[in-house]
């Protein structure tokens, strides 16, 4: 199997081509666009798992392969493709659960016009992040984080008659933009202190030692403003306004782009380019990985409060995943690579599943999203139910059995032994209380409780939907083999270290600790929560418990802390000003200064017409009649006549002949 | 012997040519311009090219000859009386024949007898075509094809 | 060539001489002509191409005095009667009392024809049909002309008939006359195409344009049993049938015999003739059939070649006139059998299904050759035919379009 | 001998010119040509007859060629008459004349 190796591109490019192809299609063509698009993601699957193989086989594994893109002096612009355990477990992880999705779509979406549409676009997805995966060159790794963004921009607001689809997508799409610029900021500056971008090139890449050290002490702004970028794509605060808003879009997108896969592309590119953040740490700690932690737990925690007082069924997921990006970006500044990487790949298969599970329950519920109409669908949906409430156990981080709860673990016997400060630890602490009280407070209004309006006529969804839940689940479960303590496989095949099994590991202190706390939340979730929906007291039946105990801090939660207003007023308010007064310089100003370039150039026009006029025309027109004369003259030798012009031609031929024998 | 034979038919090509040339009646035109290709072939022949020949019938008589009955058939109302003789025509043809005759008797090295030759066998032509001249052979393939669909589509009844 | 049958019951020189007695009498003449006359060398050619020619019309004018009633008797039989048994022993002097008929019969010209192509054209088409016999090998080193390109020759030959049809038809001033001829020219065209393309196959296996050489390369045995001629070959079989009917065609035999179909339009191009022209054109006709199955015997049934090794010390011209004959039986037989058919099937059998097939041979021979020649290419060639056999029955809907015919009747 | 074959093909040339020239019925125009056509073929193999032997036989190649070529002309130019004849209900050269100047 080491051809894929040396074809490591026809991954991307397999989804890539059924993009094409369904583009191609008619629009009426359902069956033919998601049978393409199936088609190309188990192609794109089968490969992935082929480039899957030989990293198993030898450890440290590492398969660049290079070429030149264009030339120009002197210099060449090289970009590659790069096949290592990281790269590895993405293309897996992504395929699928991008698999699984999109026969989730077919149900979801069997309804809607422009389901070829859909597909295409999100067949395009699936090849930019499977290129932003496997590319060996900050170049084309930028590259495919466009594609990636422009893919998210498409699908946001793919029910583009919907006002606020729109608006959401160009939220997306500015927001992100706004953390790119730092990021390509960050490539530039790369490239003009080191002078490639490629990650490996035989020791001259730049995350080589060669390469790094080039870098010297701008390494630190450099990895700031490549975090940018990924603070942008990841959602992290202050740049995590578009995430929820981005669920406007249909809930397959939602599942794959804006929980499992794209988001995560900002984890995946810390990772990546960990060489230039933890240059010339001492004791694991940089300032740039420093500002790293802070931001996540930042993130992690104001998320994790937010989601708490969303009523929208994906948005409290939204929240929930920004808050677990938070989570990971800890991980990854405390130096726990692995660990980060790990809760990515967790994190990939039971938020799809949770979010598939809420897409089921939309679609259960005639596209209601809001969670306090719902109730009582644990006996009309059963099927959504189990597999929920599995995908919530593992969100929430509920020891042994789900491959949340692992991670969970490993990032906060990380975070724990960060040398700088023990404030992150403590704050993440409180953050797992909080993802099980929310993530409580949902299941309890989803599917307990009694059946309100939007439950009335609730249905479970078809096989199709169905299967994919069951599936991912099923990973959602299973993926804690390769995690847990006792066999860390995983974290071992990551960063490259021999794995023996032993059982004693599983027993650790910081395992009753998480327990005492999921177990917390989620009982202080049913105390809270075990009358909701229905009047208790003096409360109305429709106000949230928490909002009646404490109305201030439940609105400041639900108005998600104010940050789009504070946004609104300045950010915004000030490109609003500075683009008015832009406008009004080109109105007054600038306009004016090219009227009056404008009104020379007609003053020249007028002088050069009336030359015209005088002087140019009359000679023309003497030498048009001319022409005519001379025309009408020599019109009369076209007799119309072929044979005239073959005896012409004749005359032609026997003179030249006759010429030339005169010559001999 | 075959100076008799090449005598013969020449003349019987040129005044089969002649007849074509001249001859009121378009039918007997047609088939003395047949004729005069089956002289032409009949020289081919007599130069040792029996191949050409064979093909200059099967291409001449075969197919240019019927198509030109054809045609006259399927233009037969336009049968009318030529106009006069049209000496001009008559006059250059002469002029060309003079210049031509003038031009081959000036030219001393055109004046050589026939070298002895191997015969040129069928087997060496094809030879040819299928080596070096493979190329034009698929371009005539080609132009043959096209000329073939566009005589179609000119000849086609157009649909009111 | 040596004569292999040694248990015979000749003597293999006996048998050989005579084999080639007619090549030594030849010899043997020239011989005496030379020394009698002294005469200079192309005086001695002149008079081998005469004898050849005489050889030629003795030969075949006797055969198609010999056809003409046995046509009439073999026909009567598939019609249950007798045919022609009143003139000579058998009925076999028919044919001479029907060429004084003709001769004596009086020679009508239409006031308004075209006197001269009206006179030529019957001239022209047999001129033409006993021209294409010269290129065919009757036996062992028995063809009377040799030509480098003796398949182009007779194609050439062959392709000049349409002329002489259509000046027929046109000389004669007369509308049966100028239909008949449109009819017959267009279905020669339309044939002259399947006719010659299945051809090409043998012209590209054996890689020579001369009958002879045909022959030759059909010689010998496979496992000394079945004759190595091209019609056991699928290519050679398919490519026989197809040139078999475009023959068919050619020489205007039923059911191909549009041009001349009494019950519509009098004789065709022949309407305006009478006495011995008619009967030259008649003849013609004949001859033509003659050299189209001398062709094709030559081309797929191995020419002068015994079918069996054991049998091959009987002269060889005697097997070709076997094979000759047999395929002209079957030329009468087809004609008691089959009845006319109408020009726009023949047309579209032309265009859609015989000149495709044609192809096909050429390209199931190509198959054979590169296939070894042997069993695998024998297949492989029959798969190559029988898929595009079957796709063409299927593209041309042939359930529906050769189903029995349905009538309507006026009300 | 060369001499007398080129002039037997300067005659044909000749006298297709004059049929291209004066015969007023547009086949026989083609008719013309294609007998010049046919003398330059004769030219051509005539030019080969007595020239110093050459592999492949350059002479009668282009004599094959210019015959095919000549062949696909004829099919063209006689589809052009009937469609004229179609149009104009002429094929008289003389009333041909709609480019006249």
């Amino acid at each position: 199997m080491s051809w894929i190796i040396d074809h490591l591109w026809l991954i991307p490019a397999v989804p890539f081509a059924a993009s094409l192809a369904i583009l191609s299609l008619p629009n009426g063509r359902h069956r033919g666009a998601a049978a393409l698009a199936i088609a190309g993601q188990i192609a794109a699957l089968v490969l992935s798992f082929f480039a899957f193989l030989p990293t198993l086989q030898v450890s440290g594994f590492r398969a660049v392969q290079n070429f030149t893109w264009f030339t120009f002096g002197d210099h060449a612009l090289r970009l590659g493709w790069l096949l290592d355990p990281l790269a590895a477990v993405m293309l897996t992880m992504i395929t699928l659960v991008g698999l699984c999705i999109f026969i989730f779509s077919t149900g979801y979406m069997a309804g809607d016009r422009n389901f070829v549409r859909f597909f295409a676009y999100l067949s395009f997805f699936s090849g930019a992040m499977l290129g932003l995966v496997i590319s060996n060159s900050l170049l084309l790794l930028f590259i495919c984080w466009e594609l990636v963004g422009l893919a998210s921009y498409l699908l946001i607001g793919f029910w583009i008659e919907r006002q606020s689809a729109a608006a959401a997508a160009k939220k997306a799409f500015i927001t992100t933009r706004i953390g790119d610029m730092g990021f390509f900021l960050g490539l530039l500056w790369l490239y003009g202190r080191s002078g490639t971008l490629l990650f490996y090139d035989g020791g001259n890449g730049c995350l080589e030692s060669a390469g790094l050290a080039m870098l010297g002490a701008s390494a630190m702004a450099i990895a700031l403003l490549i975090f940018c970028g990924a603070v942008g794509k990841s959602g992290q605060f202050p740049l995590h306004v578009w995430l929820p808003d981005a669920m406007e879009g249909p809930t397959p997108v939602s599942a794959l782009i804006h929980a499992a896969t794209m988001v995560a592309a900002g984890v995946f590119l810390v990772a990546r380019v960990y060489p230039i953040f933890s240059l010339g740490a001492i004791d694991g700690v940089t300032s740039s990985l420093t500002v790293v932690v802070w931001i996540g737990v930042t993130t992690a925690l104001m998320a994790a409060l937010i989601a708490i007082a969303q009523a929208d069924i994906k948005r409290i997921l939204a929240y929930s995943t920004v808050s677990q990006l938070g989570l990971m970006m800890v991980s990854l500044g405390v130096g726990g690579v692995a660990a980060g990487m790990m809760h990515l790949l967790a994190h990939g298969f039971f938020k799809a599943l949770l979010f598939l599970g809420a897409g089921s329950v939309i679609h259960g519920c005639h596209h209601e999203q809001d969670i306090r109409k719902m109730g009582g669908l644990r006996r009309l949906m059963p099927v959504t139910f189990s597999t929920y409430a599995i995908g919530m156990m593992a969100l929430s981080g509920v020891p042994l059995f789900f491959s949340g709860g692992w991670t969970k673990e490993e990032i906060l016997h990380v975070t724990a032994r960060w040398p700088s400060s023990s404030l992150p630890y403590y704050f993440l602490l409180a953050g797992v209380v909080l993802t099980a009280l929310y993530m409580t407070r949902q299941i309890i209004y989803v599917f307990f409780a009694h059946r309100r309006a939007a439950s009335e006529h609730a249905h479970e969804s078809p096989r199709v939907m169905t299967m994919p839940l069951i599936v991912l689940a099923s990973c959602a479960i299973l993926f804690s083999i390769v995690l847990t303590p006792a066999w860390p496989w995983l974290h071992g095949y990551l960063i490259d270290e021999p794995v023996h099994f032993e059982f004693a590991r599983l027993i650790q202190p910081g395992l009753f600790l998480s327990l005492v706390l999921v177990g917390a939340g989620v009982a202080l979730g049913i105390w809270m929560y075990r009358k909701a929906g229905t009047q208790d007291q003096q409360r109305p039946a429709d106000t949230d418990p928490l909002e009646f105990a404490q109305p201030q801090l439940f609105r400041f939660l639900q108005n998600k802390m104010w940050i789009d207003e504070l946004y609104g007023r300045t950010v915004i308010a000030f490109s609003w000003m500075s683009a008015r007064l832009s406008d009004w310089m080109d109105r007054h100003f600038w306009d004016g200064l090219v009227r009056g370039v404008g009104a020379i150039g007609r003053l020249f026009g007028t002088f050069t017409a009336s030359v015209d006029e005088r002087g140019i025309n009359p000679g023309v027109d003497e030498t048009t009649v001319g022409t005519r004369g001379l025309g009408r003259l020599m019109s009369a030798a076209h007799s119309g006549q072929i044979q005239t012009y073959l005896g012409v031609i004749a005359i032609g031929a026997l003179a030249l002949l006759l010429f030339y024998a005169w010559l001999a | 012997m075959s100076s008799v034979a090449f005598v013969l038919i020449a003349v019987l090509t040129l005044a089969a040519a002649l007849a074509a040339a001249t001859l009121q009646k378009l039918m007997h035109a047609t088939l003395s311009f047949a004729l005069t290709f089956v002289g032409v072939a009949a020289l081919f022949f007599l130069l040792g090219a029996e191949f050409v020949g064979l093909a200059l019938i099967f291409v001449y008589i075969g197919a240019v000859a019927v198509l030109v009955v054809f045609t006259i058939l399927l233009t037969r109302r336009d049968v009318g009386k030529d106009r006069g003789a049209n000496w001009g025509g008559a006059f250059l043809a002469v002029a060309m024949f003079g210049g031509l005759t003038w031009a081959i008797l000036k030219t001393q090295s055109v004046a050589i007898a026939a070298p002895h030759i191997r015969a040129l066998t069928v087997r060496r032509i094809g030879e040819a075509l299928m080596t070096s001249y493979v190329w034009p052979l698929q371009c005539v393939g080609l132009l043959l094809t096209a000329a073939l669909i566009g005589a179609l589509v000119l000849v086609m009844e157009e649909k009111q | 060539m040596i004569n292999q049958s040694i248990d015979g019951f000749l003597h293999p020189d006996v048998s050989n001489s005579v084999d080639q007695i007619f090549v030594n009498a030849k010899q043997w003449l020239l011989g005496l002509l030379s020394w009698l006359t002294n005469a200079p060398g192309w005086v001695i050619q002149v008079a081998s191409s005469l004898i050849n020619i005489f050889a030629l019309l003795f030969v075949f004018l006797t055969l198609f005095a010999l056809m003409s009633v046995l046509e009439r008797k073999i026909l009567g039989r598939i019609q249950n009667r007798y045919g022609p048994n009143r003139v000579g022993p058998f009925g076999l002097l028919q044919p001479v009392a029907d060429g004084i008929k003709m001769l004596i019969k009086e020679d009508i010209i239409p006031a308004r024809s075209d006197k001269l192509m009206h006179f030529l054209a019957p001239i022209l088409i047999a001129a033409a049909a006993i021209l294409a016999l010269g290129v065919i090998p009757y036996g062992r080193n028995m063809t009377p002309f040799t030509i480098d390109g003796g398949i182009l020759f007779f194609f050439a030959v062959g392709s000049t008939t349409e002329l002489a049809v259509f000046m027929a038809g046109w000389g004669s001033n007369n509308k049966f006359s100028m239909l008949g001829a449109m009819r017959a020219i267009a279905q020669m065209i339309s044939y002259e195409l399947p006719l010659i393309i299945t051809v090409l196959p043998v012209v590209m296996v054996v890689g020579s344009l001369t009958p002879d050489r045909m022959v030759a390369a059909q010689a010998g045995y496979t496992f000394g049993l079945v004759p190595r001629w091209f019609v056991f070959t699928p290519w050679g079989a398919t490519a026989f049938i197809l040139f078999f009917v475009s023959g068919l065609v050619e020489s205007n035999r039923t059911p191909f015999d549009v041009p001349e179909g009494e019950s519509e339009i009098v004789a065709g191009h022949m309407t305006e003739y009478s006495g011995f022209k008619y009967a030259t054109f008649f003849m013609a006709e004949y001859i033509g059939m003659f050299a189209i199955t001398g062709l094709a015997a030559t081309l797929f049934l191995g020419g002068w070649r015994s079918p069996v090794q054991m049998l091959e010390f009987i002269p060889s011209y005697i097997w070709f006139f076997a094979k000759l004959s047999a395929l002209l039986f079957v030329y009468i037989w087809l004609r008691g059998t089959l009845p006319r058919t109408r020009i726009d099937q023949i047309m579209n059998f032309a265009w859609k299904f015989m000149l495709p097939m044609s192809f096909t041979c050429v390209i199931a021979a190509a198959v054979w050759h590169y296939a070894g020649r042997g069993l695998r290419g024998w297949l492989w060639s029959f798969v190559v035919i029988a898929i595009v056999y079957t796709a063409l029955s299927m593209l041309l809907d042939t359930q529906r379009k050769f189903a029995p015919r349905t009538y309507r009747f006026a009300e | 001998m060369l001499q007398v074959v080129l002039i037997v093909s300067a005659a044909l040339f000749s006298t297709g010119l004059l049929a291209a020239l004066s015969r007023r019925h547009a086949i026989f125009i083609l008719i013309g040509i294609e007998m010049m056509l046919g003398a330059a073929n004769l030219n051509f193999i005539a030019f080969w007859r007595f020239s110093p032997q050459s592999q492949p036989p350059t002479g009668i190649m282009i004599a094959i060629f210019s015959i095919a070529i000549a062949a696909a002309e004829a099919a063209v130019g006689l589809a052009l008459v009937i469609a004229v004849y179609r149009h104009y209900r002429t094929t008289n050269v003389d009333h041909l004349n709609q480019l006249k100047g």
